[in-house]
């Protein structure tokens, strides 16, 4: 359930995000969250960036919480709950793997567990600049074909990551396109699935307490993210009125995004 | 089969399973996700006059599979947002039973107003929450406090109230036959038992909050001990919740007395189908059991009583 | 290695395991086994003025691994009779805290002196058992007769008076506090928590006398958190009980607040060599956890404090 | 732990004892015991009689409590928790029994076990009548040679069994001797045994309550009955003060026996 468990390693993956590497025997598959505890701090769900006997997790400079995560230095204590929530089903022969900022993070491992098994991986990333692109070196290094997008051009196009993502829908077929990064994005890259006639798979975030599909904080229409996502198939959840558009808050307001 | 249909407090039910407040009530669409999967009813995360965020994480410690300890601190959007969940839920013929807290007998009538004005068909006051300063546990544990509060609300609203008791109590029958003098129409029993996690390695309180509310299954004897308790002194029908899992789990708090149950950190183990185990299971369980109904178990491990004493007790 | 001597009330121990009342306490053959096995003393089974023969069987349900439920209803040879068992273990070299039980403060006062005068080092106040009517519960929920019966107690004998109090109240806090006014050397916390079983075949209440106490795993965090809140708000020592079994439960009492612990349950489930697995493994676990000794564990996971606001806490 | 079952089977054994078989899944070996519940009564330590997974208690007419067991008719229904306590080392190869009265009960079980793997078992059987005489025909059915005193002569010997087991141990050898019955009948036979250099085993019966070793009810000297016995090697018993003279009544004081 709930181990406390040393950061054994802490990897600088850009100005704004570090990796934090500990050991923790659960298994866990690609797509699922812990519950990371900073004592003294709040406790935030963080998708495994890795999802091995040694654990990580890739986590963004945000609010007060996630920068204190970012701080913590090897050696230091965390709490872990979980693995908890839905995973990507790696069976997939072509996949397209569309990552907005720290949303990469997440699709990293689904990625590697996928090519290890034969697939084929094309990722399109985008990021603000090019010292903010994540995993474009563990992917490639895993055999993935990386498509590279930045607000600033430093790297790859200039603009959204979207435009990269019509052009290879466009120039290639897929069985299968995974995403995860701004709801607003998410929207665009599965409704240009559509069009291409690709099914789409999103990994969405909520606030979320308990984690265990208890308290409703995590709701989203019908659904838990806690349980019943944070990987979800698009259709389930894209036309939801509560994607992309609102969110609820700690309270349980609906309030925008 | 059995027949398991209950009536309680002019509400009828098609079986005896509500869905617990705090559970998967705080959404709309959530209480309709219970009642789909098989309850007969939901009552709503306990809400109040403003929003509120709750305690900060962590929240929730679970021990394996004998129980839960929380401290949520009663986050909710508060009333004046609310109806709109509720409106999602009733329209989908959800029987609802709106839950609200306050800190003091006004609060709680100002918004028991607004709750009942959604069209809910019941309150429920939380009269219990043990962690929340100044919110249900120190009202709920004097007895002239419940009361006062039962009959404020009662006095602001035309549907029935219920009060939910704590058993971080002395003496749960006063708190109950508080409730009754008060005028609810039913009392619900039990709220979480405080509790509080420890983690040596970290050297701190596991919660954000430090004490919370234990649930689940290592608090099915306690509650059971203040349902049969309270069977014993009220004339008002009891509502039982604490650790129920199964149709035997139910089926022993109707033996101790209670007209109907909620069920609420089960849906953490099993997941909402819970709801459908449950009422499936139900009418056979108690078959085997010999029991021609479920209105035929409730209070009947108690002994005989002089039929003077207590109001008949019809059913289902 | 961490030093895990204790010094309680002036009493010097060379573990903080005791045995709890009411286990293995009511011969003096089994007191002194308990402190062969390795406990550090033993409490007594509470004793009161007459023999009481307890009620009838069945007296004890269990709960697999996680709980005991039981309705002993406090038998024991009365403190006519009890000196020739406290003689056994004194002889034997047991450091023995007896407990006693009465309906009053005057009752407590004499069988107290009594107990007193077999050479016990301290004595322990049963003001908490839930389910004997008339002694126990009734005065231990009232924190104005909490403070009358240790006003008494302390009045009448020269040794530490030790009040053993209820986890079924609003504010166990209030009752610590009342006991520690009227004189208290330490406080011991919790006694069992009210809670009742239903044999749903037999259709009846499993125990003999319906409403028992539950004990062991379950209980953990529920004496934690009493623990913790006396901890913070009392100047004298605490005893924590409730569902200890291994080392780090007992370190996560200390961390709550305990000075020293008893253990109860754990001796059904794994008999009384507990006590040495206990005092074998604490050593070592508290250096696993970087505590250098057990009184550094104390207290330690409260936030820090004004160091006025309470009396210094010194150890071992 | 705990299970209620219906009574299958009731056998009238003598004018004042009756089997109540059940059906109860767990294992137990011979010598064992368990606590019987009967509903709206109380519920009282017995051994059992059978050990297999059709189980059986033997209960003579004592106190209220046990007439009402004697009572229970087929298809009510009983509580039982257990098996508890200790059991027969049943390897021994030649076997002396010696049961007084109900004690009988205990031993039958353990001579049949025994006998299933190849030991040779004589019984001498004690009661106050021929025909209180309990299990006379399942041990000799099972093989075992037996021997009977009545205090009236109507069986057997004329007096208590002691005499026949002297008489035993003088003409025959054992490896051990088996005693359940009044306790200071289980002295006289250990004394006689003592002499003849063979090592008796008692099976004791004291006042119970919790039956887990907890709540001291049952103590006999340093030792619990319910968990250390009630089968004890008889050196370590027969010599306490508490044995044969005393026992503890249910509010622990020591009373006579
Ligand atoms: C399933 C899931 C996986 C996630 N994976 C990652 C990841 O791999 N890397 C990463 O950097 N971030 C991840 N997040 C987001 C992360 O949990 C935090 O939301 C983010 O770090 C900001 O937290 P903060 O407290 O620093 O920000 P704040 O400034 O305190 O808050 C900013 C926003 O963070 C959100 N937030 C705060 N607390 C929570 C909470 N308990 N649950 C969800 N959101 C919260 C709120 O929406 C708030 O508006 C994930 C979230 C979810 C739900
Ligand atoms: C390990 C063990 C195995 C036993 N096996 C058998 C058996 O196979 N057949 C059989 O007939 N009897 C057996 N007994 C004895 C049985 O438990 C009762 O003591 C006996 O039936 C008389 O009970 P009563 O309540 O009818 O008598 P009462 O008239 O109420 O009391 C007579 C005596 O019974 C004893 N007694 C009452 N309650 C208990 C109790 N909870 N535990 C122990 N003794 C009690 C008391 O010593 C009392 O003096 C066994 C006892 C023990 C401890
Ligand atoms: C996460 C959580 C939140 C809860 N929130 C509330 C609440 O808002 N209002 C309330 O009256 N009870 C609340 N409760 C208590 C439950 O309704 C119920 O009384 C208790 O959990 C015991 O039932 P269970 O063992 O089935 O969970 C909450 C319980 C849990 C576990
Ligand atoms: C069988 C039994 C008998 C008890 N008798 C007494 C008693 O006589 N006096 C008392 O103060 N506490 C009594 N208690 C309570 C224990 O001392 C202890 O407070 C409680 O069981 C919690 O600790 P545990 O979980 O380690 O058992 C009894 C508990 C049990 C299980
Ligand atoms: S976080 Fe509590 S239900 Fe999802
Ligand atoms: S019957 Fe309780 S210790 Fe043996």
């Amino acid at each position: 359930m709930r181990t406390v468990v040393p950061v054994v390693e802490r990897i600088v993956e850009t100005p704004s995000t570090v990796t934090l590497r500990f050991d923790e025997a659960s298994r866990a598959r690609p797509g699922q969250f812990v519950m990371v505890w900073v004592p003294g701090d709040d406790e935030l769900p963080m998708s495994l960036s890795y999802v091995g006997a040694r654990k990580g997790v890739t986590v963004k400079a945000m609010g007060a919480t996630s920068r204190g995560i970012l701080e913590i230095s090897v050696g230091a204590p965390i709490g872990i709950r979980g693995p908890y929530g839905t995973a990507f089903d790696v069976g997939a022969r072509r996949i397209l793997l569309v990552g907005g900022g720290s949303g990469t993070a997440v699709l990293a491992p689904a990625a590697e567990a996928a090519m290890a098994r034969g697939s084929r991986v094309t990722a399109a990333l985008g990021a603000t600049t090019a010292t903010e692109m994540l995993f474009e070196g563990r992917l490639r290094t895993a055999g993935a074909t990386v498509e590279l997008a930045t607000d600033d051009g430093t790297a790859g196009e200039r603009g959204y990551v979207t435009g990269v993502v019509e052009r290879l829908l466009r120039s290639d077929r897929y069985d299968v396109v995974w995403t995860c990064g701004p709801e607003v994005m998410m929207q665009k890259v599965a409704a240009a699935a559509d069009l291409a006639g690709v099914p789409v798979v999103f990994s969405v975030e909520r606030h979320m307490k308990c984690a265990v599909g208890m308290c409703d904080a995590c709701t989203l229409g019908p659904y838990h993210v806690c349980v019943d996502g944070p990987v979800f198939p698009a259709d389930r959840i894209a036309a939801l009125p509560e994607f992309a558009h609102r969110k609820r808050d700690p309270s349980g307001r609906l309030v925008p995004t | 089969m059995a027949a398991v249909e209950v009536e309680l407090a002019g509400i009828r039910l098609r079986n005896p399973f509500l869905l617990a407040s705090g559970i998967w009530g705080e959404s709309g669409e959530s209480l309709k996700g219970a009642y789909a999967a098989g309850a007969a009813g939901a009552v709503t995360k306990s809400i109040g006059a403003e929003p509120r965020a709750g305690y900060p994480n962590p929240t929730v410690e679970s021990y394996g599979t004998w129980g839960m300890l929380n401290a949520m601190g009663l986050p909710n959007p508060g009333i004046g947002e609310y109806p709109r969940e509720i409106g999602i839920a009733r329209d989908a013929g959800v029987p609802l039973i709106g839950s609200v807290f306050a800190g003091d007998a006004e609060g709680f009538a100002e918004v028991a107003r607004q709750m009942a004005e959604t069209g809910v068909q019941a309150l429920e006051l939380n009269l219990s929450c043990p962690h929340a300063k100044g919110l249900g546990s120190e009202v709920g544990s004097d007895p002239a406090e419940v009361e006062r509060v039962v009959r404020a609300v009662v006095g602001a609203v035309q549907i029935p109230v219920f009060a939910k008791i704590t058993p971080n109590t002395a003496d749960p029958v006063a708190l109950g036959l508080a409730a009754e003098r008060g005028g609810a129409a039913a009392v619900t029993a039990i709220n979480t038992v405080r509790a509080l996690a420890i983690d040596a390695r970290l050297r701190r309180a596991v919660l954000a909050h430090g004490l919370g509310g234990l649930s689940g299954p290592a608090i099915k004897p306690v509650g059971l001990a203040v349902v049969w308790q309270l069977y014993e002194k009220l004339r008002i029908p009891v509502i039982g919740v604490g650790g129920i899992s199964t149709a035997d789990d139910a089926i022993e708090y109707a033996l101790a007395g209670a007209r109907a149950v909620q069920v609420g950190t089960a849906v953490a183990f099993d997941g909402v189908r819970v709801f459908g185990n449950l009422s499936r299971q139900l009418p056979a369980r108690l078959d085997a059991l010999g029991f021609p109904s479920w209105a035929f178990a409730v209070g009947a491990a108690h002994p005989p009583r002089e039929p003077s004493s207590r109001s008949p007790r019809g059913g289902p």
